[in-house]
């Protein structure tokens, strides 16, 4: 029926160009929301260990299994080594920790000696104006740097301080804290030793 | 004849009535909750008084304000409003600032009950959404230690645990070992006489129960409300392999079981309902305790019980007489 | 041109999607806990709004009944995805924020509405005049909702760290206004201030007519 | 005496007053000056007067009659000269016809005119004016007639006497025992029951020794618990046979047939004896000087009863017609005595209802769907009424109300809910709502 | 792999401690719009239940054999989704008028309301698409066809559970006395604000 045959082209037809108008405009996009994420991540990495390269440990590293485990509760999401002038000097881990609205994306540098260099929060979902100012109060996470060289999880909570108002947006932080700890004595402490 | 004729009125039958009054209704409830008021005076001091001055003070006010402005006739003499600020004063921490108070009870009577029409139209417990909405606000003013703190100089036994709340205490220490980190059954005779720590409210349970055992005595409560949600807090706290006694105690869940539960205007009309109502703020604040995040859950138990109050009342109407049960 | 601003006008007050319609409300009341993402969002729904309003009024002769609703959900979908890719590419960080919202413009009933109710049977200028005036009346609504949830909710309204406004620093902020309740309550009383406002207008605008 | 535990639900039990009449024997009102015998003292039809103006009347001879089923026709308390026909107000606040007679010198209050008629026991009773004198008022031969598919067992005679202040059928049952057993009997044998059980309230033991010594094969006593409203048909039927009366039929479904303490005497009195309604025992109380139980004339004026009580004391706020729960003002105490007027109340100040202007919120406490025997919520039903939402009120069984006033006693805000409800009722019930 | 009482967070979870009305703000226009009855919130609360259900499963199963393959999902998805949704409601709708008479009755008239319900849509999205699931819990970066199932389904029973509770609500709202200026829309976002107060009591549960 040539009706019923002029609805269903109709309606194909729209299909076809929007299909092909978003296809090209996912080309476009696509380079720059790559590079836009390749950009977060650098800076992020940059921001706690400033001055160092970073090199992705890939899946098939033992350590990355073994993270895996010792992250967990969090999540463990990658492992960077960081190195100046050709000289390892630390590693960079990429957590997931469960923050107040869903996950919060950490980067948390550690130096050789297993002290924090520095945290940086990637993204996270936490309310505008309450749970963000684990963000906005620097002090919240300067408090990390205080930790000294293979602190525990109870070190953590002595050290950190949470923010009033933000506590679960805090411990978000503070777990993921907690979990580089592990990381660093339970598998990192060893590939210190095997490195030099 | 004409002379006994002049001082007759007629009126609509029944031509006699039940003593009881909605003002001597609130005044009972008030009485009942005057032990535990000046006790606390008398244990944390004048700061509890400002407390309870500015609170009630507060909610009377905006009563009158609002009654005023919406051109309604006044309200005052019920004694709700009375009743919903000295409740909202009992759940606030001595420490409170007086500003915060001030909003609390403002929030309580505006938001909570005159904006809805007023007494008997509120859907949920005026003193409650008060409360909630001064600790959701300032959580960091309220829990940030400085208005829970200095209360030891009074010394009751209590320096062990100063700037947080034994059930905060307990809770945390639930979290990060597991156990507890002092022993509960040794806390049962401080919250019972005399618990610095926490809201006004919570400085003896014995006095609150005291207080709704005579509520429940003269007909004002229904024991369905205060037994349901005792009951299940306790048989929850006994499914988590805690102390039940020590999670009855603590905390809000007497004055909340007794008075804030018990509020007429946002709990079922019927027995059953009650019944069902009073175990689910009973299992909403027992499981809030064991597996949320905040330590103290009643104020939320029963607002949302508050919500699920016209459903129960619908699922719960009485069987009229009569009529056979059919699928409505 | 008056025909033109009289459709522009309708979507500011007399008609406004949010305060008088009632719809599209989800995500004014979830996005707006910051200006700054109210701005962008709101932004992404008049790009929508006016696009799709355009196309839908530019082919409205071409387009059979039978299958307009299908082909109007394709096109706005469209406009949708162009948004989201956009914004991930060139706001990654706004886009993160607004999450699954970028894609739920498809389902704001006020984009579908107008291409049923107006721009399927305007012409293409007037269906812009239409999308615009829409689009802008919701933009200002949850613009302002969120402004008055970040002023008084954290005391200041930022645009991308840099405060714009900042309360006196004695003022605590009741916190519970950034959280969920908090929109309800402040979308409620701004429902509640545009009725006493337009009641104003209407008793000033009698008292005009009823002048000799 | 041994209390049943047989009850209803809800209810309430407010303070009883008996105590000022409940012990004094019934005593005879001398006759007045003048007698008002209203044509309509009954729910029905009203009568047609049969007698003219100047015509002199004999005690018992009948006033008025007419020919419908649901009606009862009125005789002559005493013997007189018919000196006015017209409306006249009654206790019921509305003006119907009705004969006056000024009385004789000499009066024989032994004497009367006996009811002669062909026919059944039925025809006898319809022939002597029986109507319900619990206060409904209902044509007991109506009663008497259950429509053929329904098989009546079990005869209930109502002495609960469950309003307060009133101590009438309390009074008749101590005082005349024999003939309320003997009514009992007579309503048994023209309906073909078997069984006859006479339910007294637990306050009324000398009523239920007085009955028990005079108790017949066949007649069981009951005594139980004093609940507010117990004497209710429905409510009474529920607590002695545990069946409740189904929505929208006769209580004659659940197999019984209830008739007041006093119809049954006055039934047996038409049937032995030939004697027409002409007087009752209306009990006198609250704040007048002599309280008591007394013997009235049909057609005596309030007015002159209560001078013969001895005068209103004190700040008087309400004069009541019947008991205080479900009685009527008075806005008038020229109004006569009818067949219905089971007493006259006084109510004090402080003691009467306050009438309370403006709209009392409900605060939702509950009382009034516990205390309501019909399984209502009449909170919801007034606010519905109140708003003019018949539907809803309608679908919410405002029909079943029995207006027995439990509601609007509990009530901490004083609401008018027992008015509000009626109005709901009035509406459903003009809707055709069954 | 997910065990049982990771099923049960993970549905306590999308109906008590996120739900969709009262915490996330998702399929508000039906809660303020049919809330007014609590017949039509019931019906409109089985469709919900029943086409979201569906709804997820079917977005999932296009995602995962159909979209993600072919390499077009990143820029297709929002439309591909609408379209099954509103196509596969408009086949419920038929279906249900032939088969079901009964369910259609208490059904029928909410489904076309549905398509246009963004919580269908965000559940779907939110169980096909990874990446855009945010609930507390570690299930990996996407969700099993299992996963999915349930989280919708505890989706759509709050958003149900939470429909019906503001629709008693609002039948005694009817009946007070509200000032003019708040009659109506007003005082029933109000109400919806001490409601979802009353849900605050949620967070965290289960660390969720």
């Amino acid at each position: 029926m040539p009706k019923s045959f002029r609805l269903v082209l109709s309606v194909l037809v729209t299909c076809v160009i929007a299909a092909t108008g978003l296809a090209l405009t996912y080309g476009a996009t696509a380079p720059r929301i790559e590079e836009q994420k390749r950009l977060a991540e650098q800076r992020s990495l940059e921001a706690v260990m400033p001055g160092a390269t970073f090199e992705t440990a890939g899946e098939a590293d033992p350590l990355v299994a073994a993270a895996e485990t010792a992250a967990a509760p969090v999540d463990f999401v990658a492992l960077y080594r960081a190195f100046s002038d050709g000289q390892q000097v630390g590693w960079a881990l990429r957590l997931a920790s469960r923050g107040y609205a869903g996950p919060m994306q950490l980067v948390i540098g550690l130096d050789t000696s297993g002290s924090v260099t520095g945290v940086s929060i990637l993204s996270m979902n936490e309310t505008p104006g309450l749970g963000t100012k684990v963000k906005s109060e620097a002090w919240f996470i300067e408090q990390a740097g205080e930790l000294q060289p293979g602190f525990t999880d109870a070190d953590v909570r002595g050290t950190m301080d949470a923010i009033s108002g933000a506590t679960r947006s805090s411990n978000g932080v503070r777990n993921g804290v907690a979990a580089a700890g592990r990381i660093y004595l339970e598998v990192l402490a060893g590939e210190e030793g095997e490195a030099r | 004849m004409s002379d006994t004729a002049q001082h007759v009125t007629v009126g609509p039958s029944p031509h006699i009535t039940s003593p009881a009054t909605c003002t001597g209704i609130m005044l009972w409830v008030v009485a009942a909750l005057v032990p535990v008021s000046v006790w606390a005076v008398v244990s944390m001091g004048w700061v509890a008084a400002q407390l309870l001055v500015v609170c009630i003070g507060t909610a009377l006010a905006t009563e009158a304000a609002w009654s005023a402005l919406a051109k309604r006739p006044g309200t005052l003499t019920d004694g709700s409003a009375l009743v919903t600020g000295l409740l909202l004063a009992l759940s606030l921490p001595p420490r409170t600032p007086w500003w915060m108070a001030m909003v609390g009870a403002l929030v309580a009577i505006g938001l909570g009950k005159m904006i809805f029409g007023g007494l008997g139209h509120n859907l949920f417990n005026p003193a409650l959404v008060g409360r909630a909405f001064v600790t959701l606000s300032w959580a960091g003013v309220l829990a940030g230690g400085q208005w829970f703190k200095t209360l030891e100089a009074s010394g009751a036994g209590l320096d062990a645990i100063t700037g947080a709340t034994r059930l905060g205490i307990a809770a945390a220490d639930r979290v990060a070992s597991g156990g507890y980190g002092f022993d509960l059954a040794a806390q049962y005779r401080p919250l019972l006489w005399q618990n610095l720590e926490g809201s006004l409210g919570e400085i003896s349970a014995a006095l609150l129960i005291a207080g709704g055992l005579l509520l429940i005595v003269k007909g004002i409560i229904d024991w369905r409300i205060p037994a349901g949600y005792i009951g299940t807090v306790a048989l929850i706290s006994w499914a988590f392999g805690s102390d039940p006694v020590f999670h009855v105690l603590a905390g809000g869940v007497m004055i909340g079981a007794f008075f804030m539960a018990t509020d007429y205007v946002s709990s079922p009309m019927s027995k059953t309902g009650r019944l069902v109502y009073g175990i689910g703020c009973g299992l909403f604040n027992g499981l809030g305790r064991f597996v949320g995040s905040m330590p103290e859950a009643t104020t939320y138990a029963i607002l949302f019980m508050n919500g699920l109050a016209p459903l129960i009342d619908r699922m719960t109407r009485p069987k009229v007489f009569g009529v056979v049960k059919t699928r409505a | 041109m008056k025909e033109w601003y009289a459709a522009f006008r309708q979507g500011l007050s007399i008609e406004n999607p949010l305060t008088v319609l009632m719809i599209g409300l989800c995500a004014t009341l979830a996005v707006s806990t910051q200006v700054q993402n109210a701005v962008f969002m709101g932004f992404a729904v008049v790009f929508v709004l006016t696009m799709s309003n355009v196309i839908v009024s530019a082919f409205r002769r071409q387009i059979p009944t039978e299958v307009r609703i299908p082909i109007f959900i394709v096109v706005i979908a469209s406009f949708v995805t162009i948004v989201d890719l956009s914004m991930n590419a060139f706001v990654p960080g706004i886009y993160q924020v607004l999450g699954i919202w970028i894609p739920l413009i498809v389902v704001n009933c006020v984009i579908l509405g107008r291409a049923e109710a107006f721009a399927y049977h305007n012409r293409v200028s007037l269906s812009i005049a239409d999308g615009l005036g829409m689009g802008i009346g919701y933009w200002s609504v949850i613009v302002l909702l969120a402004a008055l949830r970040e002023l008084f909710g954290t005391g200041r309204i930022v645009w991308f760290d840099t405060a714009l406004v900042q309360l006196p620093s004695g003022y605590q902020p009741p916190g519970l206004l950034l959280l969920f309740p908090g929109a309800f309550l402040v979308f409620g009383f701004m429902i509640a201030g545009s009725r006493w406002a337009n009641e104003k207008l209407e008793a000033r605008k009698e008292a005009r007519a009823c002048r000799p | 005496m041994v209390v049943g535990n047989a009850r209803f639900r809800g209810g309430v039990h407010p303070p009883e007053r008996k105590e000022a009449t409940s012990g004094l024997a019934v005593t005879r009102v001398p006759v007045p000056s003048r007698l008002v015998i209203p044509m309509s003292q009954h729910l029905g039809a009203p009568c047609a007067p049969v007698v003219a103006v100047g015509d002199h009347v004999r005690r018992g001879q009948l006033l008025g009659d007419v020919s419908a089923m649901v009606s009862a026709p009125v005789h002559a308390s005493v013997s007189g000269t018919v000196s006015a026909i017209g409306p006249v107000l009654t206790t019921g606040g509305t003006r119907v016809a009705a004969v006056t007679i000024q009385p004789d010198e000499e009066q024989d209050l032994e004497a009367y005119v006996a009811v002669v008629v062909e026919g059944d026991d039925r025809d006898r009773v319809r022939a002597a004016g029986i109507v319900g004198m619990g206060g409904a008022t209902f044509p007991s031969v109506v009663k008497l007639t259950p429509p053929k598919d329904l098989a009546i067992e079990t005869v209930l005679l109502n002495g609960c006497e469950c309003e307060p202040y009133l101590t009438c059928d309390e009074r008749l049952m101590v005082e005349s025992p024999e003939r309320v057993v003997a009514g009992a009997q007579h309503i048994r044998d023209i309906v073909g029951a078997k069984r006859v059980v006479i339910a007294v309230e637990a306050n009324k033991p000398a009523a239920v020794e007085a009955l028990k010594a005079h108790t017949q094969e066949g007649v069981e006593i009951e005594v139980l618990p004093t609940r507010y409203p117990q004497g209710a048909e429905k409510q009474l039927i529920y607590a002695i046979l545990g069946k409740e009366v189904p929505h929208g039929a006769l209580p004659a479904a659940t197999g019984a047939l209830v008739h007041n303490v006093a119809t049954a005497a006055a039934i047996a009195d038409a049937l032995e004896h030939g004697k027409p309604l002409m007087e009752r025992i209306v009990t006198v109380t609250g704040a007048v000087a002599r309280p008591g139980n007394y013997r009235v004339l049909i057609g005596t004026l309030v007015s002159d009863l209560i001078e013969f009580a001895g005068g209103l004391v004190g700040d008087v706020e309400r004069v009541i017609a019947g008991g205080p729960m479900t009685g009527q003002a008075l806005a008038s105490l020229d109004v006569p005595v009818t067949k219905g007027t089971s007493g006259i109340v006084a109510l004090a100040k402080g003691v009467a209802a306050r009438a309370i202007d403006g709209d009392q919120p409900c605060i939702r406490c509950g009382r009034c769907p516990e205390a309501c025997p019909m399984g209502l919520e009449p909170y919801i039903l007034a606010t519905y009424s109140g708003k003019r939402m018949w539907d809803a009120a309608a679908e919410r069984n405002v029909i079943d109300c029995i207006e027995c006033g439990v509601c609007s006693y509990v009530c901490p805000t004083k609401r008018p809910l027992l008015q509000l409800i009626r109005l709901g009722k009035s509406a459903a019930m003009s809707k055709g709502v069954k | 792999m997910s065990t049982v009482s990771q099923m049960a967070l993970l549905f306590i979870g999308a109906a008590l401690v996120n739900n969709i009305l009262l915490t996330r703000f998702i399929g508000l226009c039906p809660f303020f719009g049919v809330s007014g009855n609590m017949e039509t919130s019931l019906g409109m609360s089985l469709a919900v239940v029943f086409v979201m259900t569906m709804a997820s499963s079917a977005t999932w199963v296009v995602w995962q054999y159909v979209l993600e393959p072919l390499g077009v999902g990143e820029f297709l998805y929002i439309p591909a989704f609408i379209l099954i949704i509103a196509s596969l409601v408009q086949f419920v709708e038929m279906y249900l008028r032939k088969a079901s008479p009964v369910l259609y009755r208490a059904m029928g008239i909410y489904l076309p309301l549905i398509t246009t319900n963004c919580a269908v849509l965000a559940a779907a999205t939110e169980s096909a698409k990874p990446g855009f699931f945010k609930l507390n819990i570690a299930l990996g970066s996407s969700l099993s066809l299992g996963e999915a199932l349930v989280y919708t389904l505890g989706v759509s029973v709050g958003f149900g559970f939470a429909l019906v509770t503001f629709a008693a609500l609002r039948e005694r709202l009817e009946l007070a006395p509200v000032s003019r200026l708040f009659k109506g829309t007003p005082i029933a976002f109000i109400t919806a604000s001490l409601l979802s107060l009353a849900y605050i009591g949620f967070s965290g549960w289960f660390g969720l």
